[in-house]
């Protein structure tokens, strides 16, 4: 129990747990897959922007989008690599991606429809995943908190880029004004959505309140989101479409509608807008480059062998 | 002048075009390092895409700017080498083998065009090499590990990188046909008819580590009227590439983006 | 009047959608009879989106065309259900067995839909629709046989049959979802809510003949905040098959053709 | 030789030849390959236009395009029904067109790179090929014959409607125009090679003349097809790309330049701009339609079995 005692104590102390460091199975177990599902929810999340990169409207925004997917592909190897030094395997976390075992954020079953959609992401999606993650930079467990740090800092870029697009198409054509709004009024619901149901209804927070692998309720996350949001979108122009949505000066926060949660259900359970073509997707990536990384690994095992052989 | 912006036309658009096709890969590739790999190598083209447009707007004039070449054009008025465009994967038309084929290929032949271009009389392409030619190293090196791997891999590997380069071969000699424009720039431009001897031995060393032959006789591919894709004459596939790259931009004009 | 035209929109957008996705096979198709009969259906599907889209554009009043309608809309303005848009074949998601899955369940659709019309209260959809149920009805017969011959065919034909349905299934139920546009228009337009039943019973009486069992407890595809195809909302290939249909005639504005 | 004195004074008399009438086997074998090269080239045909459908910049133009590439899977049909009452198998036929035994009209190994290709196709390549057709008309084969009856008559609809389609572009903006002019200088010389190589090089004419299934010589035909098109470029407004070509009084003729044979040879050899292209397209399509045709033969088997039964 000494063991148990100590993890519980740095814990506690809001110090950092290493990989060298004893931890409850629970812990260690939970972890995985948490921070293999925010892996999976970047790898994933790749797909609905990544659609519009052959097709964005200008030079320079193709390059920012291009680069902002990317580094989703980066943020995800740092997360794999994190629940690797939980003893997990990349390739087996994979496998359960692909199998529907293992879920990702469901914000990535919406599909993306326009090229404001890229700007909305940017701003309401990534936005709210800062939310999320920024907690996350104090988490308890050191390699998870070290990669959340690199990853909060390139969000929050890919945050203001968002913003800066709509910014400009806010001031471009009436069509293009149209086009944000329009993409606003698809977004903000399932935006909403990304910090899980209401606590009442949200289960095993607990625990990981106690671990630090999660530091704030979905309801605190949500109020704060919105109270952040609000301003923001005074400042483009656009209408948040909520119309309980008010300033409370009461509570200094504001007052907001719900979101469909029986719509949430439906796209947390496998039914929604493109949950089966984002898996087929990932799916069919991975099974059409099973050859070459047979490959790679052939020809490692010749060359290592050439040395062995050599020396 | 008109010569100096049709000359940058065409190799920013052989670097747009690629870095098209190349950010196609993005989400399907074999692994993850490698989606990150093909897309900052997409990335590094569409950057020198992007200054070479500038600087064929410039040149010319007329008051256009990168988005006005790169989407307002038709597809005549593209100079790419049907090299950039061909599909080599991941959609019809190819797969990875067939893509590091063409990557090997194309920025073999690219880094010693811009080796000898950062000596240009025209500052702003001298410039572009320079910074060119440190991008392209790695992208050939790149190219040339993953052919070494697939040829020395498995014997599917061997065979599908085999038949990659003999997808890609074709093209190879629209690589060192100069146009008109290129030789009457003598100073600015470089004649690629020079090049040959040094992308055939980078081609011959990375096929020998790879334990590939060189693609047999192939007849290069053919040209329309003795015109190809420095004259604007490409392949059908050329149209939905452009489709696809420019139909947003010109449904909505005027749109500030 | 508005209303007219927006449910001749809904209409003629489902024609015109189903065509162009019908049109893909030209030249791919299993066998030349094949090909002569797709062109056919896809024939017919664009010849009533044409009178469609014409009513619609009539209906305006603001001096638009078909071509207008068909080539200068955005995608948020087409009006098409999710069945006429998704991939079915020949090229990703789907096979032939896809697609004729799609279109018997499309066919048999529109069919009933098209028997009502007959009766509307606007003269020119009521001529449409005359005329319509005479080609839908060869265009059912012609799909329902293939899924008999599919589905009673070989081992190999009858699993692809069964993946054809599923494929398609979740995106029956839009069809017959009414619009508050249709519901407005009484009299003039159909409610689809009352179709389902006759859309069924086909759909059962073909199943059965082709020893097929009706795919099973398949959810409607999902709606994006409650919206779909009528009110604009597509899927993500939509905007692809848009690109590819108006890049040329957006390319060259002011173009007589 | 009661036999073959017969065929041979049937032929000479402008009489029809039917399939339940004796024939020479060399005159069966040279039909087959004629009418079947011929079968092909409608099929391969669908391609280059065929590329244009989904692209067609009106709704009028699209199904006039759809149409007409139907109308090509139709000739096609009718082409190999009449190798068919020769004792030709369509299957056979198929397979040796997907392995490149048998050619094609070397003018489809040319790409499709504007819509003004489309006009361009009908206006000279359905032109030439009607030149070469007509005669067929008058062959002595009957099926044959009557095929290319009802092929003429199609042919000359679409040459009307791609020459339509070229003076509205001709009526329409400079871009249009320009389009046309392009599209014209690379299809004229391809569209000369139509003919086939000068008659000096050409072999077989002899005997085929004599059996009245070749009716004129190469360059005759290639003479007609030039006096017939000039006047109808000038109507156009187009210039054609032969800077010998003028009309020459003495002759009657108009006197023009000769099309690059080298380039003739290289793409009938296989290597034009898009034969592999071509063939591989047609290969995959029957490979793809494999299996349902297999289906459609073991359902009408099993249809068959079960109305012997209940007999």
């Amino acid at each position: 129990m000494d063991l148990e005692d100590r993890f519980e104590r740095t814990v506690a102390a809001e110090q950092r747990v290493e990989p060298r460091d004893w931890m409850p199975e629970g812990y260690r177990r939970t972890l995985i897959r948490q921070i293999a599902q925010h892996a999976h929810s970047e790898i994933i999340g790749m797909q609905p922007e990544g659609n519009w990169i052959s097709r964005a409207p200008s030079l320079r925004r193709k390059a920012i989008l291009l680069a902002k997917v990317q580094d989703e592909a980066g943020h995800g190897l740092y997360l794999y690599a994190a629940t690797e030094t939980l003893g997990a395997d990349r390739g087996d976390l994979t496998e359960k991606l692909i199998s529907g075992r293992q879920k990702y954020s469901s914000i990535f079953n919406y599909p993306t429809l326009s090229f404001a959609d890229v700007g909305v992401i940017g701003w309401l999606v990534d936005g709210a995943a800062i939310c999320n993650q920024v907690p996350l930079c104090r988490t308890s467990y050191g390699p998870y908190a070290r990669a959340m740090i690199r990853i909060c800092k390139e969000e929050s870029f890919h945050q203001r880029q968002g913003y800066e697009l709509l910014m400009t198409m806010m001031g471009g054509t009436d069509a293009q004004r149209a086009m944000v709004q329009e993409s606003v009024d698809r977004w903000w619901w399932p935006s909403l959505m990304m910090f899980g149901p209401p606590d009442a209804e949200s289960s095993n927070t607990e625990q990981s309140m106690k671990w630090r692998i999660k530091r704030n309720t979905n309801d605190e996350l949500r109020q704060k989101f919105v109270d952040m949001t609000v301003p923001q979108a005074g400042k483009l122009g656009v209408a948040l479409p909520d119309p309980e949505l008010r300033w409370n000066p009461d509570r200094g926060h504001h007052d907001f509608g719900q979101p469909d949660w029986d719509e949430f259900w439906r796209v947390v359970g496998g039914n929604g807008p493109a949950n089966e073509q984002r898996v087929a997707h990932r799916r069919k990536a991975h099974e059409d480059g099973e050859w070459v990384r047979a490959a790679a690994e052939a020809f490692s095992a010749k060359r290592a062998a050439a040395v062995e052989g050599a020396a | 002048r008109a010569d100096l912006s049709a000359y940058c036309l065409m190799l920013g658009d052989d670097a747009l075009v690629l870095a098209q096709r190349l950010a196609e890969w993005t989400s399907r590739a074999p692994e993850l390092e490698e989606d990150v790999a093909l897309a900052n190598i997409a990335l590094d083209l569409l950057g020198q895409a992007r200054m070479l447009l500038t600087r064929a707007a410039e040149a010319e004039g007329a008051g256009r700017d990168e988005d006005a070449l790169a989407f307002l054009r038709e597809e005549r008025e593209f100079r790419n080498v049907h090299l950039a465009e061909i599909e080599c994967g991941p959609f019809a038309g190819g797969d990875f083998a067939t893509t590091v084929a063409r990557l090997l290929v194309f920025s073999s032949w690219r880094l010693a065009q811009c080796s000898r271009l950062r000596a240009s009389a025209d500052p702003v392409l001298a410039a572009v090499a320079e910074k060119s030619v440190k991008e392209l190293a790695y992208h050939r090196d790149h190219a040339a590990q993953w052919v070494v791997r697939l040829g020395d891999g498995t014997g599917e590997s061997h065979r599908r990188m085999a038949a990659g380069l003999a997808r890609v071969w074709p093209y190879l000699d629209e690589l060192f046909t100069a146009h008109p424009v290129e030789l009457r720039l003598a100073g600015v431009a470089v004649d690629p008819a020079g090049l040959r001897a040094e992308v055939d031995g980078v081609l011959d060393e990375v096929l020998a580590a790879a334990r590939l032959a060189r693609p047999g006789d192939v007849p290069p591919a053919a040209r329309v009227n003795g015109l190809a894709g420095r004259d604007g004459v490409h392949t059908e596939v050329m149209g939905y590439l452009l489709a696809e790259m420019q139909h947003l931009h010109r449904s909505l004009p005027g749109a500030r983006w």
